[in-house]
């Protein structure tokens, strides 16, 4: 509120130059402000303590508005704009200034990405205001108050005309998931997942703040559209900015790696799970992990500036994905089989980044925000239902089951896109970055392609053993731990009601709409990809939509880089006609594989498990798959105990020799002297009396022979001018 | 008038008082009973006395006679008040030994 | 070699001490004393030079006399362990020093020690101690009190002492010759000028006719010439002045108190009330009174009802 | 005349909360404090001197002429920011106190009163001696409140709080002294204690001479900061200290050391400063990351909180010694952000004390179940000082950490000593002060409830937060929002000041980066001949 009423309030003290104030857009704000309302006005109800559904209703009211809003923005959208909120962080002096306000930045790709996060915030705070009701009263409002606050963070990152305010959505987001993770605060899990991802994060925000310090070094601003001029002035050339260019996209990669759980910092986003369902669809699958992804489109043409900073991201996200494919396939939990599914499908959308395709990688962000959003709500309405059951070996048949229905298909949906079955969305989305790793030549970028193919079975398979295992087969469930009073043996489970069918069945419907865009026209000559396309098009990432010559002006200024586009081939046939049929078949496959050893002979999947365990060669493979492929101990042991154990030495040290030896030793040394001349005080009148005598006999000594000190004193600094005398002769010689 | 008076016969009267001085110094600090340690203070005054009417006469200025007369007054004074305490001290502890009053001592 | 003497006096002056200060039997003492006497004549012989330094031989052996007697008795007074004769050796070391202004031409100042500090100082010593000693028997040897008997760290104290001592030493023989010239005994003279009266009479007395007041010149009546100090009269007759008009010693004391040091001798007296009170509150001794007879004080008479309101 | 006017009211008011009855006691030094807190915002509001370099309500007292000490008075904008804090925070401290301190209120009060007085001489002093009277006389009213109100160890604490820092600050005073001694021999023997006269004058001295100034000035303010090795003090200090004392130590006493460099280090002895700035910025960075991994294994949450000030200070530094006004803006900032946010903290850490009398994480926890508002301020307060942004924390260390990377040589306008590399280095911090301060969050506040026993140690206090406690966190609170959104308000204000400063800074820098060059080349010769 006070924020709200500052921006009211607050008079820009230097006029922005480049801010043309477009009354008609002022509105704009309120797609920020709205989620900011919500949060005050829920944060009132913790104060009244209100104990009804009122916090969900003002949420979702105030989420529409926004989604609503952006919708109005989206439809009167013809160029970019920047809208001025309020003056924020100005800093100007002598000879220079930084400028951060808090202004908003609207061009194409942040309607698209505003697009899905406010719709889906909306549809997923519907969701929730059934999903929790367990919790009116008590952490209702908190819950919906996070929401807000993500709400509010996320539009800020996205929306945000700065590299500064991204910051602070950044890490806004990151402290509304801290929140959020925590929500079980009494839960010692979930408080330690909170603080893992808010503190692996943070070693990504420290990456981004580094960032931004060199950009602000190098380009003397944080404004996206002024560096984007810098990019194309003349100022530029290839000596430009030294080695400054070159940090910035590795630097900005940390920051997106950490944000998107990508190696080396995936490691918090599985643990992530210990949240409530709706946050771990709306957050940790649909919008705030994909942040990652929207830095670098946003900050493409920096990217561009290292022959090695693109590659790089694809590597690591081809390499994530496959990585987290497989693990996958060995968890039993389907929340973190879901949670491992994300990082893999981020991993995709790098590699779509790293091989020159923002608008596969964007496209798949969209496609990718509905189906997993439907897949995680669908494992929500399972926990909720039974009782917090997850283990997809404790579940089986829900198809059949009465009530369960529509969790069921929707549930399918969403996986047949994840699977990337013909003609859903994940399909034409996941070809797009599949097709685009054959045609774009680049260090190992051939190999990546079939890397990625080769996880794009896997995918297919643990998608559909979530389905099969758990929808499929016959009807069969033991329920979980968090019975509220109720019997095992009595136990029904709870279908779900009005609110989550109706945000399951509209959220799917959007999982399959979402391959229509492939199909819009669109009016842009020469382009193809359809809506999402033009979107990414209008925006800085232009250079990786098909269609478009890479813009190789500043790239080739720069260096070697050369991403030829459109000359590579996959066995002799156009990649993205052969792309259609290789992924399909390769999905068939998967889901083939997932249909035998799920489905019709689910003893064969365990047998296989046993083989595998029986034999010493082969033992090490379901082992480490089953444990995350010891990461997180790994990391324990080669960075958080050595450092913790540092600081253990660091406070002993602190203790012992700082203060003890040093400061107690010092502070001792006067004691010790003390100890000498105590004697001297020993009130006896008689010793006062020889001391006050000793004193005299000095001074008169002394004073009787001062000319003789004097004398030698001098006699002694003559002796050293001499010498230096001679010494400064002897230098000057030389 | 005065007749001059040599260097020599005041470094001899200077070193009496010396002498005088230093043997009431030691005294002072050897000795363990108060009012002889006073009486002690008084030779060193003794002392001192002959050395400021020497230096006087030397220079034929009676202003070492006049310290003299102060000295002479310090003197009283101190016997006075010192004796005083001397007696209040012995009325509590029943001896003169300056070592027995260390009460205050650390 | 000569340069060492007057420390080698020193040292051996040092020893002596500190072998006094050890308990030792009467014979011993006296030997003591005697080196110590003699250790001390030759100190201020080999200083003094010979007796010629002195105006006149006999303030010599005086002066020899009574440093000697003076030293003997502080080192006995010191060394003695009866508290006593202690206080009588000091009343020697007073009539020494007395002797010794004598020859330093300070009549009042050696009458005035002896009346002083013999008469009346020491008398109040020897009472007090009287007061505070114990009788104790004079056949027995150890019968005094351990702290008389006992000295404490006499090496220290020698060695500091004679420290002090070589330094005087030191200074007196380095410095006697490096000292300001001595006085010519004009300001005696100046101070005659002042004393108008007694100047007029003196005159007046030796010239009847002398045109009285002399003519000053620079501030000063009296001039000097190669013969000795003359006055002019108004009418130009020179008259010689004769060393008998001087004022005595102890006019010029007197003089000097009340011209130089007039706030000097207020603080002086202000001190001594102050010692004479104070001496009267430390010693006074508290009286305790019971219950009862506070009361009576108080109440002027002796009721056991009244005020009792326990 | 107004300055006068603040810094009398608060000892008048010790006065009389000394005479008064021990049960209104508060009531007074509240009423007073308070006042003076209206009082300085009213005086803000006339302030004449927001944006530019000059000093405001300066005021001429002459006091010992001969030495050409003077009782001058008056404030530039950064000061007057740092008596705002002061003054805000001390009413805060004496409402705080109000349940806490049972006994010996009156002199508690007092004491209290006092020590406001001093820190507002501190922050209005325009001569030195006047300057280093105040200085030291804050040490007197908590030396008092950490030996009389403090916890069990509070004798050994508070000796050593006040003989550690005397002991620097003496340097300093000698640091003064010399520079005084030297400008009295360049003016044939007229003194001056001025500041202004003696910054301009030191600026002028040969560098080895400003180099032993340096040292001299930095031992008493490192000490106060406090700086990496001469940091010990503090957190025993701040562990044995009543809650008030923490947050004034915390809030305002260690920006006395901050302010100290700011005002007599930073234009004294420019040359050295550009000499000695790599050094202190590595010993600063060493500061920030030791310290952090300190706060790592404490179980003392106070202890934690008060090695987290040592970290924080680091950044702080950097930002003063960045030698570019959005660095020196960003440390003057921090200075005011450390205030609100660690105030706050250790307010919070003593609402949670009263009750508990504990205060060991292992002990404690969950405590959002029982006491949910506290748990709300907490985290709050703990997110200020990680530094989110939108907070005041964030803004604060962001631009220090600006200005200490762009602070390198090849710096267009203001090249520095500093670089990249340091910022880089530094900002390793800010992921560990999350790490610490959310793993003292997750124990205390989060996890299954645990309530240590407290049989026969029963206070009438609420389970949560009373509304006296609420008052005392929601203006913190507001204005750490407040800084975060508006930050450019206050570096505005501070602009001016913070470039006259700075003015001499660029050449020197310069010439000392043209310098080490020449000097190996030399070098260079030498050994070939």
């Amino acid at each position: 509120m006070l924020s709200l009423l500052s921006s009211l309030t607050a008079m820009p003290a230097v006029p922005t130059s480049e801010v043309l104030h477009p009354a008609n857009l002022s509105w704009a704000g309120f797609i920020l402000w709205m989620p900011l309302v919500s949060l005050v006005l829920c944060g009132l109800c913790a104060a009244c303590k209100v104990k009804s559904k009122a916090p969900a209703t003002i949420t979702v009211i105030c989420l529409g508005t926004s989604f609503l809003l952006t919708l109005v923005l989206w439809n009167g959208y013809t160029q970019p704009e920047t809208i001025l909120l309020f003056d924020w962080l100005q800093i100007h002096w002598d000879g220079g200034s930084f400028v951060a306000n808090f202004a908003l930045y609207v061009d194409s790709l942040t309607l698209l990405w505003m697009l899905f996060v406010t719709g889906l915030g909306t549809l997923i705070a519907v969701y929730a205001s059934e999903y929790m009701e367990h919790d009116v009263g008590k952490g209702y409002t908190r819950f919906f108050a996070g929401v807000s606050v993500f709400l509010f963070a996320m539009t800020c990152l996205v929306m945000g005309d700065n590299l500064l305010m991204l910051y602070l959505g950044w890490e806004g987001v990151g402290f509304a998931s801290y929140w959020l993770i925590g929500y079980f605060y009494q839960k010692p899990s979930a408080v330690a997942a909170a603080k893992k991802a808010f503190i692996v994060n943070r070693i990504g925000d420290v990456g981004l703040a580094l960032a931004i310090y060199l950009i602000w070094s190098t380009f003397g601003t944080v404004q996206y559209d002024e560096i984007t001029t810098v990019l194309q002035s003349e100022a530029y050339d290839a000596s430009f900015g030294g080695w400054t260019v070159h940090a910035i996209p590795y630097l900005l990669m940390l920051a997106a790696f950490g944000k998107s759980a990508q190696l080396p910092l995936y490691v918090w986003l599985p643990d992530a799970m210990e949240g409530p369902t709706p946050v771990s669809a709306l957050i940790h699958a649909a919008t705030m992990v994909t942040a990652g992804v929207y830095l670098i489109i946003r900050t493409y043409p920096l990217f561009m500036l290292d022959d090695y900073a693109l590659p790089t991201v694809a590597w690591v996200g081809g390499l994530t994905a496959l990585l987290a494919a497989t693990i996958a396939m060995a968890q039993y939990d389907i929340k973190r089989i879901m949670a491992y599914s994300t990082i893999s499908q981020l991993g995709y959308m790098f590699l779509g980044l790293g091989v020159v395709t923002s608008y596969g990688a964007a496209y798949h962000v969209f496609t990718h925000a509905f189906f997993k959003a439907v897949l995680f709500l669908t494992c929500g309405a399972i926990m909720h239902g039974f009782a917090g059951q997850l283990d997809l070996r404790r579940l089986s048949g829900l198809r059949k089951m009465k009530g369960w229905k529509i969790v069921s298909y929707t549930m399918l949906v969403g996986c047949l896109c994840l699977a990337g079955f013909p003609f859903t969305s994940g399909y034409f989305s996941k070809d797009a970055i599949l097709a685009e790793a054959f045609v774009t030549q680049g260090p190992g970028f051939e190999v990546l392609g079939w890397l990625a193919i080769f996880t794009a079975g896997l995918t297919a398979y643990y998608t559909f053993r979530v389905w099969f295992r758990v929808c499929a087969g016959p009807v069969h469930f033991e329920p979980g731990d968090e019975l509220h009073g109720e019997d095992t043996s009595s136990f029904h489970p709870h279908a779900p009601r009005f609110a989550i069918n109706f945000v399951l069945i509209v959220i799917a419907l959007g999982a399959l709409l979402a391959a229509l865009p492939y199909f819009v026209p669109n009016e842009t000559e020469n382009l193809h990809g359809g809506w999402v396309a033009e979107m990414v098009h209008d925006s800085p990432a232009r250079d990786g939509v098909p269609g478009v010559i890479v813009d190789g002006g500043q790239a080739e200024a720069h260096g070697t880089i050369n991403y030829e586009i459109g000359h590579g081939d996959i066995l002799g046939i156009d990649p993205h006609k052969a792309m259609y049929y290789i992924s399909a078949i390769v999905g068939f496959i998967g889901i083939g594989f997932a249909l035998f050893f799920h489905l019709y002979c689910r003893s064969a999947a365990d047998k296989l498990r046993g083989k595998l365990l029986a034999s010493r060669a082969t033992r090490w493979l379901p082992t480490a798959m089953e444990h995350k492929w010891y990461v997180d101990e790994i990391y324990i042991a080669t960075i958080r105990s050595p450092l913790w154990i540092l600081g253990k030495i660091f406070s002993l040290f602190d203790r012992y020799f700082i203060d003890g030896a040093l400061v107690n030793g010092i502070a001792g040394l006067p004691r010790v002297l003390a100890r000498w001349f105590a004697p001297l005080h020993n009130g006896a009148i008689q010793s006062y009396a020889i001391s006050m005598i000793g004193g005299a006999v000095l001074i008169t000594l002394l004073m009787l022979f001062m000319p003789e000190i004097v004398e030698f004193l001098q006699s002694l600094s003559e002796q050293n001018a001499s010498t230096e005398q001679v010494v400064a002769t002897l230098g000057g010689g030389k | 008038m005065m007749t001059t008076f040599a260097p020599s016969a005041l470094s001899g009267y200077l070193i009496v008082s010396g002498l005088l001085l230093a043997i009431g110094f030691i005294g002072f600090f050897v000795r363990r009973n108060l009012i002889v340690m006073f009486l002690c203070t008084e030779l060193m005054f003794q002392g001192a006395a002959i050395a400021f009417v020497a230096v006087g006469r030397y220079y034929f200025d009676y202003s070492g006679q006049v310290m003299v007369i102060f000295i002479l007054t310090v003197a009283a004074a101190e016997a006075a008040l010192a004796l005083a305490l001397v007696v209040l001290l012995h009325r509590q502890n029943n001896t003169l030994d300056a070592d027995a009053f260390g009460e205050l001592q650390e | 070699m000569d340069l060492f003497l007057p420390y080698i006096a020193c040292v051996t002056l040092a020893l002596t001490m500190y072998a006094a200060l050890r308990p030792s039997p009467l014979s011993m003492q006296v030997t003591m004393v005697a080196i110590g006497v003699a250790a001390s004549g030759w100190l201020i012989g080999i200083v003094t030079g010979s007796l010629s330094a002195f105006n006149e031989v006999s303030h010599g052996i005086f002066f020899i006399i009574f440093s000697l007697c003076a030293v003997a008795a502080a080192i006995r007074m010191v060394t003695h362990e009866r508290p006593i004769y202690c206080a009588l050796y000091f009343v020697l070391i007073v009539v020494s020093t007395a002797g010794l202004l004598l020859m330093l031409e300070a009549e009042f100042m050696a009458f005035a020690l002896i009346i002083v500090y013999a008469g009346a100082i020491l008398i109040t010593y020897m009472f007090v101690l009287m007061l505070a000693n114990q009788a104790e028997n004079p056949e027995e040897p150890y019968s005094q009190a351990i702290y008389d008997r006992i000295p404490r760290e006499p090496a220290a104290a020698v060695a500091i002492g004679f420290l002090l001592l070589c330094l005087l030493t030191g200074t007196v023989t380095g410095g006697a010759s490096s000292l300001p010239p001595e006085g010519d005994g004009t300001s005696q003279w100046y101070v005659l000028e002042k004393l108008s009266h007694q100047f007029e009479t003196n005159v007046l007395e030796i010239a009847p006719d002398f045109a009285w007041p002399p003519i000053s010149e620079d501030g000063h009546v009296i001039q000097f010439g190669s013969s000795g100090p003359y006055i002019v009269s108004g009418d130009g007759t020179v008259l010689e002045l004769d060393e008998a008009m001087l004022p005595t010693n102890t006019q010029m004391v007197g003089w000097s108190l009340v011209n130089d040091f007039p706030v000097t001798i207020e603080l002086a007296g202000v001190i001594l009330l102050m010692a004479m009170f104070g001496a009267a509150v430390l010693a006074r001794r508290a009286i305790e009174l019971t219950e009862k007879e506070k009361r009576k004080v108080i109440l002027g008479h002796d009721s056991e009802e009244v005020g009792d309101d326990r | 005349m107004s300055l006068w006017l603040l810094l009398l009211l608060p000892l008048v008011g010790a006065v009389c909360v000394f005479l008064a009855n021990a049960s209104i006691a508060k009531w007074i030094s509240l009423g007073v404090s308070t006042l003076v807190f209206v009082l300085s915002v009213l005086m803000a509001v006339q302030y004449g001197e927001w944006g530019s370099a000059g000093t405001g309500f300066a005021s001429h007292v002459a006091w010992l002429s001969q030495l050409g000490i003077t009782l001058d008075l008056g404030v530039d904008s950064v000061a007057m920011l740092l008596v705002l804090l002061t003054t805000l925070l001390t009413p805060l401290c004496v409402w705080g106190s109000f349940t806490a301190i049972t006994s010996r209120r009156k002199e508690y009060y007092a004491w209290l009163l006092i020590l406001e007085t001093a820190m507002l001489g501190v922050f209005s002093a325009q001569d030195l001696i006047l300057f280093y009277v105040s200085f030291e006389l804050t040490l007197v009213p908590m030396f008092f409140l950490i030996a009389i109100y403090g916890g069990k160890n509070r004798a050994h604490a508070s000796v050593k709080f006040f003989i550690y820092t005397f002991t620097g600050s003496l340097f300093t005073l000698a640091g003064f002294v010399y520079v005084a001694w030297q400008f009295q021999l360049s003016q044939h023997g007229v003194w001056s204690f001025a500041i202004h006269d003696l910054s301009q004058f030191a600026s002028a001295m040969t560098a080895s001479e400003q180099g032993w100034v340096l040292l001299a000035l930095l031992a008493g303010f490192a000490v106060k900061i406090p700086v990496f090795p001469v940091h010990t003090w503090l957190p025993l200090a701040h562990t044995e200290a009543p809650t008030a004392g923490s947050v004034i130590l915390a809030g305002v006493l260690l920006k006395l050391g901050t302010f100290g460099v700011y005002r007599f280090v930073l234009p004294m002895v420019p040359e050295a400063v550009v000499a000695y700035a790599p050094a202190i910025a590595i010993l600063a960075i060493i500061g920030i990351l030791y310290a952090a991994l300190i706060c790592w294994v404490q179980d003392d949450v106070k202890k934690l909180v008060a090695y987290s000030s040592v970290s924080h200070l680091g950044f702080c530094v950097l930002g003063l010694i960045a030698l570019n006004p959005i660095g020196l803006e960003g440390a003057v900032l921090y200075m005011i952000n450390h205030g609100l946010s660690t105030g706050a903290l250790f307010f919070l850490i003593g609402m949670m004390y009263e009750r508990y009398h504990t205060r060991d994480m292992n002990s404690i926890g969950g405590l959002a179940k029982k006491m949910p508002v506290w748990s709300f301020f907490m985290v709050f307060f703990v997110l200020a000082s990680v530094g989110l942004p939108g907070l005041n924390g964030f803004v604060s260390e962001f631009m220090c950490l600006l200005g200490t990377f762009i602070a390198s040589g090849s710096a267009p306008t203001w090249p520095g000593v500093l670089g990249p590399e340091y910022a880089a280095i530094a900002a390793i911090g800010m992921v560990l002060a999350a790490m610490y301060l959310l793993i003292m969050v997750g124990k205390v506040v989060f996890g299954k409830l645990k309530e240590p026993d407290i049989e026969g140690q029963h206070t009438n206090l609420p389970h949560d937060v009373s509304p006296r406690e609420i008052g005392i966190l929601v203006p913190l609170a507001a204005l750490c929002i407040w800084i975060g959104v508006q930050p450019t308000v206050l570096t505005d204000a501070m602009r001016g000041s913070v470039e006259d400063v700075l003015a001499p800074y660029p050449l020197i820098v310069q010439e000392q980066l043209d310098k080490p060059e020449t000097v190996i080349i030399i070098e260079k010769e030498d050994t070939h001949g």
